[in-house]
């Protein structure tokens, strides 16, 4: 048999090539990096070395000489490996259940991990300090309770370093999991097959094929949840005090007070760019020349473990970890919306205060989640298109742009806010007082980690399967859109809802930059705390949860990003 | 020199119709500052009023940005620090004005000589007690009884560093006949140490810590009228008293709108609402104390001087005697 | 009984069965060749036996023990086996000896032995200029040899290995075959090898098992598989040849138009009296005049001519257009267009009941 | 002036050079096969043919226009082409089809024609049935013909070839070597084809280029490389050759030990007097007694024999230990043990200056 191409009347033309935009774009999109990081960095810089218009070392004088400000520095490094640490220990193993094995009610556990990212850290601190703080602590009351312990007697301090780790690393190890459990998504059957067939046991082939395969994810996840850690200052401000000490932020945060020193907070946060840089030196250090892309198409479905006498344990760990991050802390907001302060009875008066009678509920709901789209829908577009760039490197200096996009993780919220402010509040350049000024601060904000979230994935996609896509006539901007994008889809999704949960839950810059008009529910929820309306809070926070929640799921359910039949993707 | 007093006159109102808003920046709770901004926009219909709540520091460096680009959008400003108005002030921001209540019952110590700013409000930094942990008649009555070992690991108190508030009060009590050694003394009691004055009224509340060695009085007061166990003390030795200042702003955008602002800002209406809703204190001597409240002439007041105010000294101090 | 037994063995995909009601059995120390067409589920085969799939039906033993049944199939990494994957999937994250030497780290080799051999296996698969290498940075035919040199290394019980030398030159690939089976010898493995090549299969296998559409079609020595196919499949499956169809005449002819009657001197005679006779390419003489005093000739034109080197491969078409593939030696070259005489000798001649 | 031209083109990796001073040209509409031992650098310069790499070196033409030299290289979406990748290099998120018209709808062809053509060319590569499956879904082989598929749809200019049969069995394999040399033909594409197949080589290559080292060993038309190799390098990698050393005795005799002095018909003596002789293994004659009335005839011993289905393959030993390889056709069985005499016939013999 022979089948005969029929005669085409017309031979099959050229594909039609443009111009190539991809030069265009990558200036646009250096052009745009360097507006967005470079100029409120270039603020920071110029006015850490002067005093009154002249140029001075003084500040960097006294950073160095001062005790008061190194101490700080110490306990803020050792504070964000700890995050790292613990973000890891737990995340890995918790991804590596959701992702690979055959966990009962392991898509909820995905979500509801989502779910306690939504908090915002402080929200997440205030809760734990009604779960834990060592009297009013509602997990000491119920342990005296039990044991018949001595008041003033306390099981657990979360006042304390410990306690100060735990309660960030609550809502900084979801960037670790959702980076891992997508990298495991990838990783094909094959390569653990391999594994197997040579004996090694499902541990081994785990410890030896698997997860150094999402080393690179892994990586990525650590550094943006030790970075955040760095420069939290939510969660130090209720907690470390307390506690008795200061970390760089808090310390940051003081020097704003009157007398402000801003030379001086601007000098305080250069070094920890430098730790950025860094980190992320290490990081490219320790991934080398090894690869860690496998060409898709040849493998069957990911292989999935059986837990079977395991089940149990698995799922008491993933149970403990929800309970920790999502359960026990909502519980307790829970508990203070639906009760007045240290007064008995149930009572629904938050919900009516927060719905009809605070004026600034709606507009704030409607901002903030206006930003979350319009911020998540563009900073995944930029993320993506400069992962693509620094990955694949195509124009030479690109990797530049990978630098650009994480140093904003270097600059604590409160420093990087003064810098837009001062950047966008110029007579001929008036942003303030509009949303624009947010969703320019949003971007830069959570462009580290939507860039670290889609670099992590292109390390998993090999270039062929673009070239493919080139040789046959696809510009690059097109094969990134046809190819590589619907690739990543996971990933795309997953830095989505990344950066839109982000935006959601920022706080330390914003509220330098919004206004009646601009206001938004982080915001509100500040400003609520400080005049101690914790039933409030709680109601948004709770309210916060459950909208975003939606919007997640309802972004991975979308057919428009993912038909149901779609293999699994590698 | 101070300029004449003026009254909220048709020509005023119609003047400041015309601009149609205000924009204010305040330090005042915001439930309290939002049912303010309500009252003058029901009483002067036709005049919107922005109410900008932030910290007071916030404020401050806000306003210092924003004059810094000289951009002008505050009219009307309100912050818990007076330091801040002595700064304001000479940087000459200030537009000198004083509303006809201001002039006939304010204080000379609570406004300014050149008329550029008055004492809007007055909080206290007290001493109060959980009543449901600590029995009436063991609770603390001083800030020497404070010092007593029994409290050790029982206090909680905000951080001078953080709030303006503590930081008056700080400099107030070191400049008393306590003096610093009071604080030396009082940094060996295991004190939990928070940011805000807002927030040991909250500890106290929750029943994290039975006793705060100092805090926000109209928290207390919030928290005691919504049926919180707790109960303030004034004691002998004095209360710190905290003012807050209002002004208006030379470049105000709305001036004649500011002005009319700032004179309702100072009524007996605006203060009677503020002391009720706010639990804030007031120097109209025509505002009533809610029942249960201990009035401002029953208390014996610590003044301090915004004028010699050292900060880093304080802080400095503080971090020695306090850790942090 | 057979060490590595396949028994009823069945898999679907989605619904379409892809390896159907499957029945073998392997002896120890056996090389098998699993051949057949692209896609008729050979892979699938394989990965049954290794464990990474479990049978809708049936069942695999390995020396009597029952490995792998519907709900019962025992993990891979139990079953003392090593593979090449068609794909390779070698690890990337590894260098070529770290690849190589895996599985002698998890048999708890001693560092120096574990050393000693990873460096023997890739001196054997010319790779010891790469060992430091990353996988990404290898040739496709160099990343093959990784894959087959660390299968081999561990010297498992039983071999399985999918396509492991497609991406090789012939040299190479000769040598490659001849060390797998040198191995094989040496430890006594049991093999089973899927190859599309067919010198591959016939060089190397002691049982050649043709498969067709997820069943076996014929299982047997390479002699046997090449000279007693026993269905056109196989026939022309193995080795390339050409079938006549015709009708059977009761003696040893049969009668395939052309005036061309054939006597076969090996096969079945249909019944019914349809028969089919093949004829291989490589057995077919071809003359530029008619052979004298032999039987099964025929008269055709060169429709096409292809020069192989060694041989020349030809295309004749027959009076009424069928067509004949012929290779000769390619010393005789006739051009397209001319005439020529086929000569099929009986004893190559093989009936093939319908 | 060729169409496709490299001149001097050299690709290092990591200092170490990959392609060396490579100069070929290739006429328009001529399918060029490269061929060369795994590792050697034919992907590495078909990746610099299609843009994917710079070349550090020397430069690249089409139609007389420079398309790559270092520093300035035009973008593969540029070039019209179209290229098979060795590891096939599929979309894993779209279906078979999608796969095939990509390439369709990129250059804009209404969706009907698209649909038509995507259709008669998967119906070619025997994937019509699987046209709406994922390639995650299918066989290695099925694999590599939807990457045929999608490379052949688009008739491009120049189409380069990276092993696109490997991995397909010896019919299906003809028939695409078929189809993809027709469509050659149909549209005057030029067609860079890299193979490790010989036969898929001679039968569809107008020049084959044999590399070794990334050099250029030879390039030539099928029977000129195959009857004439330059180097012993070309004469043992195409076709299997048998190489004997010698000293040349002035005339057209070489003296190569065991007391055979062999008579070559063709090819160049050693200037110096050291001279191979190169003779194919399907050259040699095999008999169980000395045959009469000939020359170049010399004793040895079978050593192994391999059936090969039409042929046999021996491994003959002569009397110092020298091995010498010969197929002969598959009638012909000596056991291995027995004695044999080889008759190399002089036409036969290509002598190889050293
Ligand atoms: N990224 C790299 N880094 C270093 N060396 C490389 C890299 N890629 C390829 N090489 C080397 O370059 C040489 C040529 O590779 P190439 O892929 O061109 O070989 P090939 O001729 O296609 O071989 P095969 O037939 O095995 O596919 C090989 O020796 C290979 O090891
Ligand atoms: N995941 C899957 N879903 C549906 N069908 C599948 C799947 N995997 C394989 N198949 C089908 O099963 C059949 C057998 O596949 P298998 O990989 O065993 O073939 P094979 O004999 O190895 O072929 P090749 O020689 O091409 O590698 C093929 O027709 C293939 O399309
Ligand atoms: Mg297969
Ligand atoms: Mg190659």
């Amino acid at each position: 048999m022979s089948v005969a191409l029929p005669d085409a009347p017309v031979s099959i033309a050229r594909p039609p090539i443009r111009i190539d935009l991809l030069r265009p774009a990558f200036y646009a999109l250096a052009a745009l990096l360097v507006v967005l990081v470079v100029l409120p960095l270039a603020w920071l810089a110029y006015y850490s070395v002067t005093k009154d218009g002249q140029f001075t070392l003084a500040n960097f004088a006294t950073l160095v000489t001062d005790n008061t400000l190194r101490k700080p520095f110490g306990i803020a490094v050792g504070m964000a490996l700890g995050v790292g640490a613990l973000s890891c220990a737990v995340a890995t193993p918790l991804a590596w259940l959701v992702a690979r094995t055959d966990l009962p009610g392991r898509r909820i556990v995905r979500a509801l991990i989502t779910a306690s990212f939504v908090t915002p850290p402080f929200l997440g601190a205030i809760a734990w300090e009604i779960l834990a703080a060592p009297n009013s602590g509602l997990l000491n009351v119920f342990w005296r309770q039990l044991t018949g312990a001595q008041p003033y007697d306390a099981l657990v301090n979360i006042y304390s370093f410990g306690g100060l780790v735990f309660a960030i690393a609550c809502y900084t190890f979801p960037y670790v999991f959702t980076l891992v459990a997508n990298g495991l998504d990838r990783v094909p059957s094959d390569l653990e097959d391999a594994s197997s067939i040579l004996g090694a046991r499902g541990w081994t082939t785990l410890r030896k094929v698997t997860l150094p395969l999402v080393l690179p994810a892994m990586l990525a996840g650590s550094l943006i949840a030790i970075l955040q850690a760095l420069t939290m200052f939510g969660s130090p401000a209720i907690l470390a005090l307390p506690a008795g000490f200061h970390v760089i932020t808090t310390k940051i945060w003081s020097l704003f007070q009157f007398p402000p020193k801003p030379g001086l907070a601007a000098a305080a946060s250069l070094p920890l760019l430098l730790i950025t840089v860094l980190l992320l030196q290490g990081k490219s250090w320790i991934l080398g020349r090894k690869g860690y892309t496998v060409l898709g198409g040849k493998s069957g479905e990911p292989r999935v473990t059986r837990l079977r006498g395991w089940t149990p344990l698995a799922l008491a760990f993933a149970f403990l970890v929800l309970s920790l991050t999502v359960l026990l802390p909502y519980a307790a907001l829970a508990k203070a919306a639906l009760t007045r302060n240290g007064v008995d009875g149930l009572t629904l008066h938050h919900f009516h205060f927060v719905f009809f009678e605070f004026s600034a509920t709606r507009l704030a709901m409607w901002n903030t989640f206006l930003l979350g789209f319009s911020t998540a829908t563009l900073g995944t577009g930029i993320a993506l298109l400069t992962a693509y760039m620094v990955s694949r490197n195509p124009v030479r200096g690109a990797h530049w742009l990978g630098m650009l996009a994480t140093a904003p993780v270097a600059i604590p919220g409160i420093v990087l806010g003064v810098g837009l402010f001062l950047t966008y509040s110029h007579p001929q350049l008036m942003l303030y007082g509009t949303l624009w000024i947010l969703l320019i601060a949003f971007l830069t904000i959570e462009m580290p980690a939507g860039y670290q979230q889609m670099a992590a994935a292109f390390q998993g996609i090999h270039p062929e399967l673009e070239e493919a896509s080139r040789i046959l006539g696809a510009s690059r901007l097109k094969t990134l859109r046809l190819i590589t994008a619907p690739l990543l889809r996971t990933s795309v999704i997953a830095t989505w809802c990344f950066v839109f949960i982000g935006t959601i839950r920022e706080l330390s810059a914003t509220i330098l930059l919004t206004t009646a008009n601009t206001k938004l529910v982080s915001v509100i929820i500040y400003d609520l705390n400080e005049s101690g309306d914790m039933g409030a809070i709680s109601v948004l926070g709770i309210m916060l949860l459950l909208v975003s929640f939606a919007v997640v799921i309802l972004a991975n359910r979308l057919p428009l990003l993912g038909g149901p039949r779609l293999p699994a993707l590698r | 020199q101070a300029p004449a007093p003026y009254d909220a006159t048709p020509q005023l109102v119609a003047a400041a119709q015309k601009e149609g808003k205000v924009v204010w920046y305040s330090a005042t709770d915001v439930q309290v500052a939002e049912k303010l901004a309500r009252a003058f926009e029901a009483k002067y219909p036709g005049i919107k009023v922005q109410v900008e709540r932030s910290g007071a520091e916030r404020i401050f460096q806000r306003i210092n940005q924003e004059y810094g680009s000289k951009i002008y959008n505050a009219d009307v400003v309100e912050t818990s620090d007076a330091v801040h108005f002595l700064h304001f002030k000479k940087q000459g921001w200030l537009q000198p004005a004083v509303p006809a209540d201001v002039a006939k019952f304010w204080p000379k110590e609570y406004r300014d000589a050149d008329g550029q700013y008055a004492a809007y409000r007055a909080h206290l930094s007290v001493i109060a007690y959980n009543t449901k942990l600590v029995p009436k008649e063991q609770a603390p009555k001083s800030h020497a009884d404070l010092l007593d070992p029994k409290w050790s690991g029982k206090m909680v108190k905000a951080h001078p560093g953080y709030s303006g508030t503590i930081m008056t009060g700080t400099q107030a009590l070191s400049q008393s006949p306590l003096g610093w050694g009071y604080f030396e003394q009082l940094g060996k009691q295991k004190v939990m140490q928070v940011q805000s004055s807002t927030e040991p009224p909250k500890k106290l509340a929750a029943g994290e810590r039975p006793v705060m060695a100092d805090g926000n009085e109209y928290n207390v007061f919030l928290l005691k009228e919504s049926g919180v166990p707790i109960e303030p003390v004034y004691a002998p030795e004095g209360t710190p008293l905290v003012v807050g200042n209002g002004a208006i702003l030379k470049n105000a955008a709305n001036p004649n709108a500011a002005k009319l602002f700032y004179h309702f800002m100072f009524t007996r209406e605006a203060q009677q609402l503020n002391s009720d809703v706010g639990g804030l204190r007031s120097f109209h001597p025509e505002v009533k104390e809610k029942a249960g409240r201990v009035p401002l002439s029953q208390i014996k007041l610590l003044n301090s001087d915004p004028a010699r105010l050292d900060p880093e000294t304080i802080k400095k101090k503080y971090e020695e005697y306090f850790g942090t | 009984m057979g060490f590595l037994e396949l028994d009823g063995l069945s898999k679907r995909y989605a619904g379409a069965a892809v390896v159907k009601d499957l029945t073998l059995s392997v002896d120890k120390g056996q090389l098998v060749c699993l051949l057949g067409p692209s896609g008729c589920g050979k892979t699938t085969t394989l990965r049954l036996i290794a464990g990474f799939l479990e049978p809708d039906a049936g069942e695999i033993r390995v020396g009597g023990r029952r490995i792998s049944a519907p709900g019962a199939t025992e993990a891979p990494e139990r079953r003392n086996m090593s593979m090449i994957f068609q794909s390779y999937a070698l690890w990337p994250h590894m260098t070529v000896f770290d690849n190589v030497a895996y599985g002698l780290k998890l048999r708890g080799l001693p560092k120096h032995d574990a050393q000693q051999r990873a460096d023997t296996i890739l001196a054997v698969t010319r790779l010891s200029q790469l060992a430091q290498r990353y996988p990404g940075e290898l040739s496709g035919g160099q990343q093959q040899r990784v894959s087959l040199a660390r299968a081999l290394v561990v010297e498992p019980e039983t071999l399985l290995l999918d396509e492991p030398l497609s991406n090789l030159d012939a040299n190479l690939r000769e040598e490659m075959r001849f060390e797998i089976r040198r191995l094989h010898d040496k430890y006594r493995y049991t093999t089973v090898y899927v190859t599309h090549d067919q010198a591959e299969a016939m060089t190397t296998a002691d049982l050649i098992v043709v498969m067709n559409q997820g069943v076996i079609e014929q299982a047997g020595t390479p002699e046997e598989i090449y000279q007693r196919p026993r269905t056109e499949f196989v026939a022309r499956f193995i080795g390339g040849t050409n079938v006549f169809r015709g009708r059977w005449d009761g003696t040893d002819g049969v009668a395939c138009g052309n005036g061309l009657v054939l006597r076969c001197g090996s096969g079945e005679f249909g019944g019914g009296g349809d028969t089919a006779v093949s004829v291989r390419h490589h057995d077919i003489r071809l003359a530029p005049t008619r052979p004298e005093g032999v039987t099964n000739v025929v008269q055709g034109t060169v429709a096409r001519q292809i020069y192989l080197g060694s041989h020349r491969d030809y295309l004749v078409s027959l009076a009424d257009g069928e067509t004949v593939r012929a290779v000769t030696p390619s010393h005789l070259s006739v051009p397209p267009g001319e005439s020529v005489w086929l000569h099929l000798p009986p004893e190559h001649c093989r009936a093939l009941a319908q």
